[in-house]
């Protein structure tokens, strides 16, 4: 059962020397009870693509295209009617803990705001639940940590009290925008571990956001691979991760640290993104690529679609012959 | 954040500010071809309201208001970048030098600088010209006094943050003196900010100058300082062109330097522009 | 802004009489119909120190003092000559001027009820004489002794032909003896240290005149109420409120009528006031510059060609034009209203080539003189500031460089005192309203004399004139001796005379029977 | 905003929003206002020591001077046979007895004219920082909120405009405008003319009449604050303006307050619990250096509106040289500055929660 359905969405934010486009026309679907992984470097438009989803965009950036959830369509709701979304029906976990909860309200006033906003409930009742979240997100001591402040928990327990937070509302979908990146390796686990209940549980969609693919690969089934607000690469995350077709995938993979291998030094892709809004009409990864040739630039690239959803845009597609079932439609 | 890549050109208020500022340095450098009259003589009659010929009036004495505001600026305007450069002078090098030595040297002077600014400026200047006696010259001074703690705090801070950083650490290590690295290594990261905050505090060091001479501690008549001027018009409110006019020639020239930090302010980046503001 | 607001005492303790006003009672700033609980609102620049009648010295004392404390004799109107009966109905003197007897009158009361007699009056004049505070010179040579209950016998050491008019100045406001003595008053020889009754004097009133005091603040505001015991006819005002307001403000508030006078306006500020009335008259203030006699000073002040030279380059009738109108130019030293004073035809006139020519004999090289005088200061309206400003351009036309000195008047009074400032522009205002005043200040070896570097073997000629006028009883004599003088002063000494400045009171249409007084400023007592 | 900022010393941000224990913290704050007060008095005292020529001259009037059982009493008494440093204890030792010599104008204990001005700048400043604080608010929440847009340029403009005018020069504009030209306001001083000021509790007409349940006289004692107190605010209202609008923008920028937004909160309810409130807390910091400044700032003020406060005692103690006057103004003006900023800090503490647990 399809929850999301995204099509042709694209988003262009205003810069000094006019609009720049953050997110090219991308297209995905996330069922019920499916944890979707978006992947990408900084500013390959994964965040601006969650905002999107709970229209927090600046106000002057211009979206296109349809995201339709659970049949409604969400591209143009009035600020008032997102506000019944957001929280409600879609939340968002931030990346960093540390700064996402405020530092001067009481976790109980946070926990409770939008409970009493959206589920229409008494704040009695909204502070009984709230102690029952923060126990499901396995925080000692509920009732202690609801009259107690952001500064006095650790980042890990800080980010179990954001997802508990964004489940208050049991939401059907659950935007999950790096959340365990700030942390420590051993609390990231935890809290991947955590999601990964709490999404069968609940029955909770979830998208994933991560750089980190090796992140992704633990948690999530379906991938979805960003470069510079264009999708590079798209498929289930098994398939991708064992034989990616775009080079830009293969570098993301490249630098995950191997824990067989003794090398210290990371490989990481030489080179940075390209700027907002100076994308090239081709492949916007071509400069940094090894294998690029004059196929690259110039006109737009046509995706290449394999079995099992399995897509990619590139032209050269260097890693060709390494596949099966190579399918042209 | 991304840097803000407009020169200060495109920020209207830095126009408008430069060319205020513009206009009144010509009319200090041109003021006796532009000056109608001489600013001392007692041309014409007394208390005349703005007519034809004396287009701002006259004064007490018969002096002719407009030329008296236009050589006006040939005491306000120098005087007062006189005294921001010997502000920041002072205080950007007791600031390099707590900043750069730290440690004691650091703490007393900051605690000193502390106690300067904890005093209320307009008040110590008052205090300080008084006692010097009522001259420009000695309020110049009392400004200067007052003035320089904000941009020894600034230096300091600058010079803290950028004094580990890798450039000036292997200059040092390959022998550089001290003086090198402050001088050499140090000063472009600082000088930026420290002229922003020059600009900023032009305009405050002008108010607090005119301040002096209304309060009579500045100039001596017949000089035709502004603030003294204003302090002439305040005994004679019906006669409000003597008040009126060397005020808005000080809220003007004021208002130049403050629309210009103001915009040099927003083109630094955010970090140092933040710097600055505390 | 310019004159001085000194300290300040205590908020009077109000008691008695005024709860009987201040409770029920409701301001009424501009003209009114009723008699009774009428205010009247005076704007002026406080230069008061004190209220104590004798120790005060100053004309907004004056003024207040004048209302509180009667005198012997007083004056009317703008007439500061002619002295006239107040608690003494009659006095007659011997030929000589030594021996003056007042008699009383019987009715008069003091606001708490006591009868005032010749008791309080010997007390007072002791105390003025005794207290040596600035006033006390006027009791110099002077003795007062009381042969009976309500009579008064001064006696003078040498001629005094001044005694009338020094008794009706308020520094010889008459105390309530018994009440004054009670507070801490002393009068006897030693009172300089042992008088502890001025700040008494300062909340409480202790005299027989038609007002008492009900609050008084050296820089906000004192407040007058009418004495219900007084023992004349009762003032047309029943609550009198001075406040300290800058000049400036002073224009704007009586014209609005939220004051109904304005003491310090200048002609140039009234001229284009509206809807007020302008009582303009000459005052008695003389200004004059000085050029320091004393060559240890400077050689070149000192030089009587360089005195002359100044003299000779002022440009006397735009001094006059620069001061407003109802200011004229001083031909002496001796305001116009004195006896002896000099005829618009003596006054000095400007001659550029004889100036030009005194300076030429002297060995000034153009150097900066420096030209004391209270900066930022203004005297009935005249900016000091302004006037010296005008001075200098006048004198540098002959090559005069004149370096403008302008000091607060604590430090530019102290210098002047002590004679050692090179040039300065003051004025004069009259101790007391008599010629005397002048020949006993600004000759050489006097008061103002010795603040100039004259000293007093300078010039033996007006030495012997002033000698002389001092004991000389026929007033025609007197009169002829004391022009002289000034003819003389103007001649060859280190003062000269400037102008007399314009005496400006400024009312609402409300205020009848207003005039402007030397002594006082205004009569408020006299006003309907 | 530069300004108040920078008057925030540094000592009060390094000194230790992160101390150990809030007792702790407390004594190293007030240990650092010690210490501050301390240089205070070294400056004052350095001052005294700039003017050329006899203090005794200058603290004895001319007839004292006259007398030199007096002037050597006078000398004794400050120490003034002694040398310097030692000088400097004496000056000290007056001062914690709370004296500040004697005013050369008044000829009384500066202590004592003081005491009888200061309540009327009091009031002033306390009039000009509650209008400093809500129009300052005001302006900055809504160019906080209109950022880059019509209202926000307006605001720049016009607070740009507010703290580049010169005060002493508004104060004749505004009273000549508003009080002679449009009759809003009455003529200056405290009170009317010939009104009885109520009996003094604070010295501060407006609460000690509404104590007495006078409410006539402290509406008219009220009137007569407003126009010197607008005056006198208008540039701390643009500091404060500008001050608002850096904090809101900096606290939008924050993570939580997207993370707010994201909980589906009504935009509203976003500004006001989560951006206004540690808006506020930062203000309320800088408002104790505003009102130090207002008290200084007074001498500009007081002056042309004839208020009986320490702004004008200052000025006519600089004009007339009264050197132990003016001390006394900036050593009580500075004092309550240091008072000012230690209370501020350890209410910012109580305040703030992430703090108090920190």
């Amino acid at each position: 059962m399809t929850l999301l359905e995204v099509r042709d969405l694209s988003v262009q934010l205003q810069t000094k020397t006019g609009f720049a486009t953050a997110v090219d026309r991308l297209s995905f679907t996330v069922n019920e009870g499916e944890i979707l992984g978006i992947a990408g470097e900084s500013g390959s438009g994964k965040t601006m693509t969650a905002l999107t989803l709970l229209g927090l965009l600046p106000q002057h950036a211009k979206v296109s295209g349809s995201a339709k959830f659970n049949g409604q369509e969400l591209i143009g709701l009035s600020s008032k009617e997102w506000q019944k979304f957001r929280g409600a029906q879609i939340a968002m976990v931030f990346q960093d803990p540390m700064t996402s909860l405020h530092p001067m309200l009481s976790i109980k006033a946070q926990m409770t705001e939008h409970m009493v906003t959206h589920l229409g409930i008494s704040q009695q009742q909204a502070l009984v639940d709230a102690e029952e979240l923060l126990a499901d997100v396995r925080i000692p001591d509920p009732k202690k940590a609801l009259n107690s402040y952001a500064g006095q928990f650790s980042g890990g327990m800080r980010q179990r009290i954001c997802i508990a937070m964004a489940l208050a509302c049991k939401p059907k979908l659950l935007l999950a925008d790096e959340p365990s990146t700030a942390l420590d390796v051993t609390v990231q686990a935890g809290i991947l571990t955590l999601l990964n209940r709490l999404r069968k549980e609940h029955q909770l969609s979830i998208i994933f956001i991560t750089h980190d693919l090796g992140v992704l690969s633990s948690i999530t089934n379906k991938l979805l691979v960003l470069y510079a607000g264009r999708e590079a690469e798209s498929g289930s995350t098994s398939t991708i991760l064992q034989l990616p077709r775009h080079p830009y995938t293969q570098g993301l993979l490249d630098s995950l640290p191997q824990p067989d291998s003794n090398e210290k030094l990371l490989k990481s892709i030489a080179g940075f993104p390209p700027e907002l809004g100076k994308q090239p009409i081709g492949c916007a990864f071509a400069e940094r690529c090894k294998f690029a040739a004059a196929t690259c630039s110039g006109d737009e690239l046509l995706p290449t679609y394999l079995a099992d959803s399995h897509k990619f845009i590139c032209a050269v597609d260097p890693f060709a012959g390494l596949s099966i079932n190579q399918v042209r439609p | 954040m991304r840097k803000n890549p407009d020169s200060p050109i495109r920020q209207p208020l830095a126009v408008i500010g430069v060319t205020i500022l513009t206009i009144w340095i010509l009319i200090a450098i041109f003021a006796p071809l532009i000056a109608p009259s001489n600013p001392i003589a007692q041309n014409y009659g007394q208390l005349l309201p703005p007519n034809s010929h004396n287009w701002f009036g006259t004064d007490s004495v018969g002096r002719d208001v407009l030329s008296r505001v236009i050589y006006g600026a040939r005491i306000t305007l120098p005087l007062s970048m006189m005294l921001v450069i010997l502000a920041m002078l002072v205080g950007t090098v007791i600031g390099a030098i707590a900043g750069y030595f730290g440690g004691w040297i650091d703490a007393a002077l900051m605690r000193f600088t502390d106690v300067v600014l904890a005093f209320p400026g307009i008040i110590l200047a008052m205090a300080v010209a008084a006692a010097l006696g009522a001259e420009l010259r000695n309020a110049v001074f009392a400004v200067v006094l007052v003035a320089w703690p904000t941009y020894a705090r600034l230096v300091r801070g600058l010079i803290l943050s950028s004094k580990n950083a890798d450039y000036v650490t292997s200059s040092r290590l390959l022998g550089a003196s001290t003086t090198r690295a402050l001088f050499v290594d140090l000063r472009p990261n600082i000088s930026g900010p420290v002229f922003v905050l020059a600009a900023l505090e032009a305009g405050n060091g002008m108010l607090l100058l005119s301040g002096l001479s209304f309060l009579g501690l500045g100039a001596r008549p017949p000089s035709a300082e502004w603030g003294a001027m204003v302090s002439a018009g305040a005994n004679n409110f019906d006669k409000w062109w003597l008040a009126v006019f060397p005020g808005l020639a000080i809220l003007t020239a004021v208002l130049a330097f403050n629309f210009l930090g103001d915009a040099l302010r927003d083109i630094l980046d955010p970090r140092t522009a933040k710097a600055l503001r505390e | 802004m310019g004159t001085l607001k000194l300290g300040r005492n205590r908020l009077a303790a109000v008691a008695g009489a005024l709860a009987l006003v201040s409770s029920s009672f409701i301001l009424q700033t501009t003209s009114s119909s009723a008699a009774s609980g009428r205010v009247l609102v005076i704007d002026s620049e406080f230069n008061h120190k004190t209220l104590d009648p004798q120790r005060e010295f100053e004309d907004g004392g004056n003024m207040m003092d004048r209302a509180i404390y009667d005198t012997l004799l007083t004056f009317k109107g703008n007439d500061a000559s002619k002295p006239v009966p107040s608690i003494a109905l009659s006095y007659n003197s011997n030929a000589d001027s030594t021996v003056y007897t007042f008699h009383l009158r019987k009715a008069a009361r003091f606001s708490d009820g006591t009868p005032l007699t010749s008791a309080d009056v010997v007390y007072s004049y002791g105390r003025l004489k005794n207290i040596q505070g600035n006033p006390s010179s006027l009791m110099a040579g002077l003795t007062a002794t009381a042969p009976d209950k309500y009579t008064v016998i001064i006696t003078a050491d040498q001629p005094d032909t001044a005694v009338p008019v020094k008794v009706a100045g308020p520094e010889f406001g008459i105390v309530n003896s018994k009440m004054v003595a009670a507070h801490g008053g002393y009068a006897l020889v030693g009172a300089d240290t042992k008088d502890k009754a001025e700040n008494f004097l300062n909340t409480t009133s202790a005299g027989s005149g038609p007002y008492m005091l009900s609050k008084f603040s050296l820089t906000t505001e004192v407040d007058l109420i009418a004495n219900p015991k007084y023992w004349g006819k009762q003032p047309a005002y029943s609550k009198i409120v001075i406040r300290n307001v800058t000049q400036a403000v002073q224009a704007l508030d009586v014209q609005k009528g939220v004051a109904n006078i304005a003491l310090d306006l200048s002609p140039k500020q009234t001229d284009s006031l509206s809807g007020v009335n302008v009582t303009a008259g000459v005052s008695t203030t003389v200004w004059f510059l000085y050029s320091n006699a004393n060559p240890t000073i400077s050689s070149v002040t000192s030089d009587p060609n360089f005195q002359s030279a100044v003299r000779y380059a002022l440009n006397y009738s735009d001094l006059t034009a620069f001061a407003g109108k109802g200011s004229i130019q001083a031909a002496g030293i001796i305001p116009s209203a004195f006896q002896g004073s000099l005829k618009p035809a003596d006054a000095t006139k400007q001659n550029i080539a004889l100036a030009k020519a005194d300076l030429a004999k002297t060995a000034y090289k153009g150097e900066p003189i420096g030209l004391r005088y209270w900066g930022g200061g203004a005297w009935e309206g005249i900016s000091f500031d302004d006037f010296a400003t005008v001075i200098s351009s006048q004198l540098a036309a002959v090559g005069i460089n004149l370096k403008l000195e302008p000091t607060p008047v604590g430090d530019a009074l102290t210098t002047y005192r002590n004679g050692t400032d090179t040039m300065g522009l003051w004025f004069w205002g009259p101790d007391w309203p008599d010629s005397s005043n002048y020949s006993q200040n600004f000759g050489p070896g006097k008061k103002v004399g010795l603040r100039a570097g004259w000293a007093a073997s300078a010039a033996p000629e007006i030495t012997k004139l002033i000698n002389a006028v001092a004991i000389e009883s026929d007033p025609k004599k007197r009169a002829a001796q004391y022009r002289q003088f000034q003819l003389d002063l103007n001649a060859n000494s280190p003062f000269i005379p400037l102008i007399q400045s314009p005496a400006i009171l400024v009312s609402t249409k409300s205020v009848i029977g207003i005039a402007t007084n030397p002594i006082w400023k205004v009569n408020l007592t006299e006003l309907k | 905003m530069k300004d108040l900022l920078a008057r925030r010393s540094s000592s009060e941000k390094s000194g230790g929003l992160r101390g150990n224990s809030l007792s702790t913290f407390v004594i190293r704050r007030i240990a650092i206002g010690i210490l501050l007060m301390l240089g205070i008095t070294l400056i004052s005292f350095s001052v005294t020591q700039l003017v050329p020529g006899d203090p005794a001259a200058l603290n004895l009037g001319q007839s004292a001077m006259s007398d030199p059982t007096i002037v050597a009493a006078w000398r004794a008494k400050y120490g003034l046979d002694k040398p310097v440093p030692e000088q400097y204890i004496i000056y000290i030792d007056h001062l914690l007895h709370g004296d500040l010599g004697l005013s050369q104008q008044s000829r009384r204990p500066v202590s004592s004219d003081l005491a009888e001005y200061f309540p009327a700048t009091l009031e002033l400043a306390t009039i000009a920082i509650f209008f400093s604080l809500i129009f300052g608010l005001l302006f900055g929440v809504i160019a906080a909120i209109t950022r880059n847009r019509w209202p926000d340029q307006i605001i720049r403009f016009v607070t740009l405009t507010g703290v580049s005018v010169p005060t002493f020069w508004l104060s004749l504009v505004f009273f000549y405008l508003f009080y002679f030209k449009l009759s809003w306001f009455p003529s200056n001083g405290r009170l009317d003319p010939g009104t009885d000021a109520p009996s003094t509790i604070t010295g501060m007409y407006t609460f000690d009449a509404l104590f007495h349940g006078q409410f006539n006289l402290c509406w008219q004692a009220f009137r007569h604050l407003m126009l010197p107190a607008i005056v006198l605010a208008i540039y701390t209202i643009a500091v404060l303006t500008r001050f608002t609008r850096a904090s809101i923008l900096e606290i939008l920028h924050n993570d939580y307050v997207r993370a707010a937004r994201a909980k589906g909160l009504p935009e509203s309810h976003v500004i006001r619990r989560h951006v206004l409130r540690p808006a506020l807390l930062s203000i309320v910091t800088v408002a104790g250096v505003a009102f130090g400044n207002l008290l200084a700032g007074s001498v500009l003020v007081e002056n042309v509106f004839s208020w009986p406060g320490i702004g004008q005692y200052a000025y006519r103690s600089s004009i007339g040289l009264d050197l132990p006057g003016i001390m006394g103004v900036s050593i009580v003006v500075a004092g309550i500055f240091i008072v000012m900023n230690l209370l501020v800090d350890i209410a910012y503490r109580f305040i703030d929660p992430s703090l108090r647990h920190g």
